[in-house]
């Protein structure tokens, strides 16, 4: 061991704010689990972070080629953290489909790390390569290792008696092993993991263990890296955290909505792309009388939940784009029965089948709007990961209080993505009272609360309560079938009141950064991150900005008129064509800006930016499609 | 909320004060009558009862019967009355439907709660015809038939609700008509006694928009040709002078004049617990050929399947026993987690 | 005969300018054939008309109860008609349920007849009434003829041999007769009309003249009537005229496309009030080749259209709301795969099950926003019944040259009002130009037309076209799948800018009325009637008003702006809750006010002209639902 | 427009461009293949072909093949072919779909479809699996299956699509195995050769989330013994020595060991032709029962029935004899008209 004496030089370490960095490999690379140990360990250390993971539509496109590419981001930092990151410090390319796929995003002298094994010339071809980008200088500007990480990693492992293939599984821990030399991170977070997880399968503990050591020490013993980095640990708010999904966030509020309402959940869902995990979820809380039903189609998931909850359960259906056009007719059937019911479309791109694994906003005049005739629901759209679970708490509160239907409009971005999320204790959470009718004296099926408008929860099986409900227009109070004009009028006027009053709920608006000045910029869902970031470095830079990140689409906070008053412009950036932006014209006459982006992805925040200087005065603006427009020609 | 003594009902108590709007003549008044008297014999509380409808004429049903009652979309009953059943499986919870909105709109829902044996009754008002909307085919309507969208007829191969019943894995099928009021009350309860999903086609005249469309089965000088009674352990026999019976040939079914040394005993004897579906899918299809008369009765009841809001819940229980109930504090800070401290 | 003379006074004729008379009677008692028959005798004649059918929801209510109340009223004038009428000068109720249901619009001192025969104690309790209005001096207002028409009715058929109850369906040819003496119309074409439908019944024929007979002559043996009146003809544009219903109209409107077009039509169809006729009218329509197919659902229905529409037919689906709620995710595939198709939408009251029988316009913005994502759909719509032919063929004709799904948003008023039609001559319709791509040559499924932005409709059989088309996202050009976010971008502004050059071809906006003043008026669908006759009446009184009725709701006509600039106030009356204004508010910032009415009927003139008068300062207004408060309380 | 000689064509013919983006081992290719090859050998031109698909890892079938293809939306793939079929009888139509698409969402058209006899043929790609979405149950998965949406297991039972294509009035029903090459060409060959609605289900392996799933069935040492091959004519024999067969009993079915004085002639010999559809209800269920195999080929071919489409074109056609064809002008003056002089 100690024969000959190789001699380190003493190495930089350079103590900084933040860094993004992206794992990027074929689907069958492990680079959603490289990039969530990645993760774990810098959250478990204390620094603020968000992560992007980006996955193919296909199921498994062929070893190697574009398609078959898989993403994790992670952007983390001492400070606050609002989102994945616009560019990329270090990129890790396991193959060469990767490293085109995603090298754009690398920034100038950024650290590119790849697999020098798998850029052989049938790699390449697979990529559709024609020169070899670690040979034909195309690589020059960033700092590139090429690593023979397979070799390597067989190399470590070579004593475990493992076969190739599944020595070659491990290199992506060998590659996670470099970027916790490269970052200062122990690897006792990964070692915990992997003991739990191959807990009957100690010859793979052994095996990833050692090829993260491998790549470790590789770092430590070769001089390539003259530097590595320090991160210190962010100033966040005290207690206990865990990284969530939006998706498993969203689960998880629902059975907190039950809980704290004491009746059963009821979730009724047809598998769909980016919704299906909320299905998986949730059909793993049996032990909370949690009930899942799998569904023949999303017409069946959506009725089912309606007589879930008029039954009694806290009924919800769970989906995505085209699932929600098929569930419109049915929504209506809710309205006009007045049960309540919660319906998440987790938006992806459209129309049609459209782009299932990218993201998109332009579900929200769909949420607003797509059921025949004036049957107004309630919006709600949450605004990061760990959001989700508090929206679906608030949600349920809205559905039960009023007796309604609610959407909350989730999206591919923030079903897949995930960040640090506080756990709250039992007692933060909302209250949420259930009041079943049980009294026969006087009871009238559509009687109603003065306050929330609601009529009485009255469940199949309460003795005295018998009684008839439908989707035909009805009179009010008493419920019998109904065609008097008036009466109509009066119905839909009151459908619509009964919405409205969710209002009374809604805390005054308070906008993030300046509550007047130049610029107000409106928005909702999952932009939050890149425009929180993007306000405060232009505040930083002195100029006055308010931003107003919407959660109740529908109905609107009451006072959102004053707020818009007090600024000069207004902007509303959306990943869509400008929906919200319509409702904004329309209801307050208010010439505000649209900024939208509709490509399956985030905003990056020097793109907000870039906008909020442009709508100041201050810059030229490049918009998305100038961008496009040099690109793709036509 | 159970009492000590059953409930003791009169017909009048499933009686609502609501206006009956089918057209004078309707068979839907007779079915609504045999159920009102099947649901007070029953001797469950009236509160227990839940009726769910689609859309169509038929589906105004649950308006007319004091219990809860839940007119949905149209097609959609069958997967509502799943999600109630599956919260409340102490509920009686019966569908009324037409045979467009469970057979066109509500095809795939009608199987698939009829594959999972989802515990509830269902009423099939078999018109072939859409009433409610005024007179179109429907797809139990017979080839050739000029409706208002078939001017020239129809090109239609129809449905046979019984054999699709089977074919979707039914464990309980039956058929009776709106004016045999005995057997229809009689069918009524056989299906109130199984324990899954109980599909019962019920013959209905419309006589606006399809008068006699069953008259070889409902006339009363021809109907003793025209039918034979499903009796379970008995004979197929029929006509007027009960002269005519059902045999089996191979794998084949064959109507015998009694006499010339032809008996009772070489008669099919019906088992609506046979283990083969396809023996009620072959009584199914008897009436499609001519000199065959049509089957009515329970084809088949088979009870050996458990019902789907059971396993459901079941498992739930399960899954409690040997966690324990769900702790939502535990819950919320499961997997990994960290603290950070001030 | 002539053994006593009676002495008939000499009565008044007085030539009046129009009239409003209603048939009204329980659903057996023959009210639309009545009102029918009257409505072709005044239109044989040469009056302007409009008729409004009014039956009950419930396919037979119990006979002489309210449900079962059917009625028909028919405007007619020797000036320009645009409205059934807001009030009625003539109301012929056959029982007390059709008294008690239409008394209200009855004009003060206006004309009442009834058949005393169906006023007894049964009939009484059977329409909820308690005292006998004959009697108790609640009809003390008007001018009561209370007739023995059934008693009539039988005397005069004793010699047919017919039983009492074939007798007495033939009181309403009785009453018939009354109306035809009290406006002086021949029975003439009533007789051919029976002629000809009871060709070999000739019993019927010859009761129900003697019946109509019966009538007439009792008007002009007893002294009851004192005056009878004169409508002379209008003076409408020379040509062959015939009576249509909006639906009949839409279905000859789409043989005539598909004529005009050289290709088959192909009708896809659920059945659903108001939307069947349209299905049972063109399944009679076989020997123009016209495919009707009765779908199982209609997601079928939508979606066997666009299997035919890729078959190279002209492919059109038929429904009312909760039927479009349904087609909402095929709707998408159409934009997706750039076909044509063409949904009509017979809009009733909803929410959901609703009021299936009464109108409403409450579907635009399921029509433009109902579908998951960024799906832009161009949508028309009729403004009265004939206008249905026109719109049929304009539906059409941008189907095809853009290759993209049309929406007709038609209304249960339109589908089941009818008017006299000037019948065009075969050179008189549009081109509707169809090219089949058949050139493999460079042939690429997504290659575009510059101008329409079409790509090409290349049908299944044509040899060397072979290609696949889908609804995932897909490259321009080539339409191979495509994720690519720039790509995505450009095909969700491409689709956008096609539907926008539909404007292209959109005639400049010229306001009926007025060209700039004090108020414009914009509207759209089956509103015409009363804002024409109101706009009409308010600029005889001196008030500067325009009124743009929109036939295109998307896109709008590039002019709109311009024309919206030119008046001081903008009003915008609709059957709904302001759909189309929120629209006009966002895009044109123009502080638009709604008139919105939403109880399953037309607006009357009188409440449109009060509106005017109020915007105007003219005059308070009261609001339908000011009207509602007083009367159904709480 | 059609030429005097037939077309040529080889399996490369049929294939696209298009980069196949399956997962490596999945049975689609096999069936891809196999598709090919019959369509290069049927001798139709190439341009006749269509398929059309719904949404699911087999629905991106179309997209491989060097026809005219459709890849629609989730389910409506036969509604979409239908509308095609009634336009254009003469083009040769295949659907390809997924347990999923066709027996879930699509369960409607499914049904209907084949109750109307479209001249339609149709692959079910059954995994019994939701491939696409990434791996929860589908309506043909077995009982207590644990997968990403039941993790404790399924509690609904599946659908037999043989079963439930028969109780749909189809008229063709067959099954064949993906890695069966030779079975399915053959098997493809009789579904495009039938005149009416061919359902064919094809035992396809989801090497990524149901690996296995037809291992009985595909297993080289066990196959035989579990499986027994429907050939028109033949009675049914199987085993690995050819000595089990199924013998008929009354109205079932058992499974007898042949010798022993058993002899082939004892055994049930197919009829796909079989009058009954009973008979080929009574195969289909075979397969639940412990200790019979699985049938594979055709169980019922039905040719008597005509096409949906023809109807409607001959419907047309009759009409336009009579009446001839219309003319627009008298068609829009129609009804009563009256003429106003200037
Ligand atoms: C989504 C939708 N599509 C269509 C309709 C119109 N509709 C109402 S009832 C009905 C069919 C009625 O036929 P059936 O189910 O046989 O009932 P019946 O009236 O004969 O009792 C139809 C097509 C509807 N209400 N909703
Ligand atoms: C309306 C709608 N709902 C849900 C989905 C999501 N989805 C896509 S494929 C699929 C099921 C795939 O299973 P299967 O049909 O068996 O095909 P396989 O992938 O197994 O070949 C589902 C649920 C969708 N695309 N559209
Ligand atoms: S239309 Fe037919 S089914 Fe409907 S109520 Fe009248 S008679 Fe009965
Ligand atoms: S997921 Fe299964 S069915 Fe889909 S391509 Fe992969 S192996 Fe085939
Ligand atoms: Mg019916
Ligand atoms: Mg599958």
């Amino acid at each position: 061991m100690a024969l000959t004496t190789i001699e380190i030089p003493k190495r930089k370490r350079e103590i900084i704010d933040n860094a993004v960095i992206r794992f990027c490999g074929d689907s069958g690379d492990g680079m959603q689990i490289t990039g969530s140990q990645f993760t774990n360990t810098v959250a478990l250390y204390g620094n603020d972070l968000a992560t992007f993971p980006d996955f193919p539509a296909e199921i498994r496109a062929p070893a190697g080629t574009l398609p078959g590419v898989s993403g994790f981001q992670v952007h983390f930092s001492s400070s606050d953290v609002y989102t994945p990151g616009d560019s990329v410090d270090v990129l890790i390319a396991m193959n060469p489909a990767a490293l085109k796929m995603n090298l754009a995003d690398l920034k100038t002298n950024g650290i590119l790390i790849v697999n020098v094994d798998d850029f052989k010339e049938n790699d390449l071809r697979k990529a559709q390569i024609v020169t070899n980008p670690l040979e034909d200088h195309s690589l020059d500007g960033y700092r590139l290792f090429a690593v023979e990480l397979t070799k390597m990693t067989r190399a470590a492992l070579k004593d475990l008696g493992l076969d190739a293939k599944s020595m070659d599984r491990c290199k992506n821990f060998f590659a996670l092993g470099m970027c916790y030399w490269l970052y200062n991170r122990s690897m006792e977070p990964t070692h915990g993991w992997l003991e739990e997880k191959f807990k009957n399968k100690q010859q793979l503990v052994q095996a990833n263990k050692l090829a993260m050591k491998a790549g470790y020490s590789y770092c430590e013993a070769t001089e390539a890296f003259q530097i590595s980095y320090e991160i210190p640990p962010a100033k966040l708010t005290p207690g206990v955290y865990r990284n969530i999904s939006g998706n498993a966030a969203l689960a998880l509020g629902f059975v907190a909505a039950s809980q704290k309402a004491g009746i059963p959940l009821f979730l009724g869902s047809y598998p769909i792309t980016p919704a299906s995990d909320i299905l998986h979820e949730l059909s793993m809380y049996k032990d909370f009388g949690v009930i899942t039903f799998q569904a023949e189609d999303e017409i069946a998931a959506i009725t089912s939940a309606i007589g879930a909850a008029y039954a009694g359960a806290l009924g919800i259906t769970s989906t995505s784009g085209p699932g929600m056009a098929l569930k419109t007719e049915a929504l209506g059937l809710a309205v006009a029965v007045e049960l309540p019911l919660v319906i998440c479309d987790i938006q992806r791109g459209g129309p049609s089948t459209g782009l299932p694994t990218k993201t998109e906003q332009a579900d929200l005049l769909q949420a607003l709007f797509g059921r025949n005739s004036e049957a107004p629901i309630p919006v709600v759209a949450p605004s990061s990961p760990g959001d989700c679970f508090w929206i679906a708490l608030e949600a349920s509160r809205i559905a039960i209080k009023h007796m309604v239907p609610v959407i909350i409009l989730s999206d591919g971005y923030l079903a897949n993505g995930a960040e640090p999320w506080k756990v709250p204790t039992i007692d933060e959470l909302p209250e949420i009272p259930v009041h079943f009718e049980t009294n026969p004296e006087g009871f009238l099926p559509y009687r109603r609360d003065p306050v929330t408008l609601s009529r009485p929860w009255a469940v199949p099986g309460t003795p005295g309560l018998e009684h008839r409900i439908g989707g035909i227009e009805k009179q009010d109070v008493t419920g019998n079938i109904d065609y008097e004009p008036l009466n109509h009028e009066h119905m839909v006027r009151l459908r619509a009141a009964k919405v409205e009053s969710v209002a009374n709920d809604i805390p005054p608006v308070v906008p993030e950064g300046d509550q007047s000045g130049d610029l107000l910029i409106i928005a909702w869902g999952s932009t939050h991150g890149p425009i929180t970031a993007a306000l405060n470095a232009q505040r930083e830079k002195g100029r006055s900005i308010g931003h107003v990140h919407l959660r109740h689409l529908n109905p609107l906070p009451r006072d959102l008129g004053d707020v818009i008053k007090r600024f000069k412009k207004v902007l509303v950036p959306e990943m869509n064509m400008g929906q919200l932006l319509m409702i904004l014209r329309a209801k307050f006459l208010v010439d505000a800006q649209g900024y939208n982006k509709i490509q399956g992805k985030p905003f990056k925040t020097s793109e907000i930016e870039n906008k909020i200087e442009q709508m100041l005065g201050l810059a030229p603006f490049t918009s998305p499609e100038d961008d496009f427009d040099e690109q793709a020609g036509e | 909320m159970t009492t000590a003594t059953l409930p003791v009902y009169t017909k009048k108590d499933f009686q609502t004060d609501q206006e009956i709007r089918w057209c004078p003549g309707c068979g839907d008044y007779a079915i609504l009558s045999a159920v009102q008297m099947v649901f007070a014999d029953l001797g469950i509380p009236r509160e227990k009862f839940v009726i769910i409808s689609g859309i169509g004429c038929s589906s105004r049903f649950p308006y007319y019967i004091n219990t809860f009652g839940f007119h949905t979309i149209h097609g959609r009953a069958p997967a509502v009355a799943t999600g109630l059943k599956i919260v409340r499986p102490d509920l009686e919870v019966w569908v009324a439907t037409g045979d467009g909105d469970s057979l066109s709109i509500g095809g795939n829902h009608t199987i698939h709660m009829l594959r999972r044996n989802v515990g509830l009754k269902v009423l099939l008002f078999n018109n072939k015809i859409y009433g409610l909307t005024k007179g179109q085919y429907s797809p139990t309507s017979e080839v050739g038939k000029k409706t208002k969208s078939t001017p020239f007829g129809t090109t239609d191969r129809p449905f046979n609700p019984i054999s699709l019943a089977i074919g979707s894995e039914a464990t309980f099928v039956a058929r009776s008509v709106d004016v045999f009021q005995t057997h229809l009350k009689d069918t009524l309860k056989k299906a109130a006694a199984h324990k899954g999903s109980a599909y019962v086609e019920i013959l209905q005249n419309c006589n606006i928009f399809n008068d006699g469309a069953w008259e070889t089965v409902t006339e009363k000088e021809a109907r003793s040709e025209n039918i034979v009674q499903l009796e379970h352990g008995k004979p197929l026999i029929y006509g007027k002078n009960r002269d005519k019976g059902i045999r089996l040939n191979g794998l084949d079914l064959e109507v015998v004049q009694l006499g010339n040394g032809v008996t009772e005993k070489d008669l099919l004897v019906h088992d609506e617990k046979h283990p083969r579906a396809a023996y009620a899918f072959l009584l199914a299809h008897m009436e499609h050929r001519p000199g065959f008369p049509t089957p009515i009765g329970v084809f088949r009841s088979w009870d050996n399947v458990p019902r789907y809001e059971d396993l459901i819940n079941d498992q739930i229980r399960e899954v409690q026993a040997k966690r324990g109930k769900g702790d939502l504090a535990k819950l919320l800070r499961s997997g990994d987690t960290w603290e950070l401290k001030a």
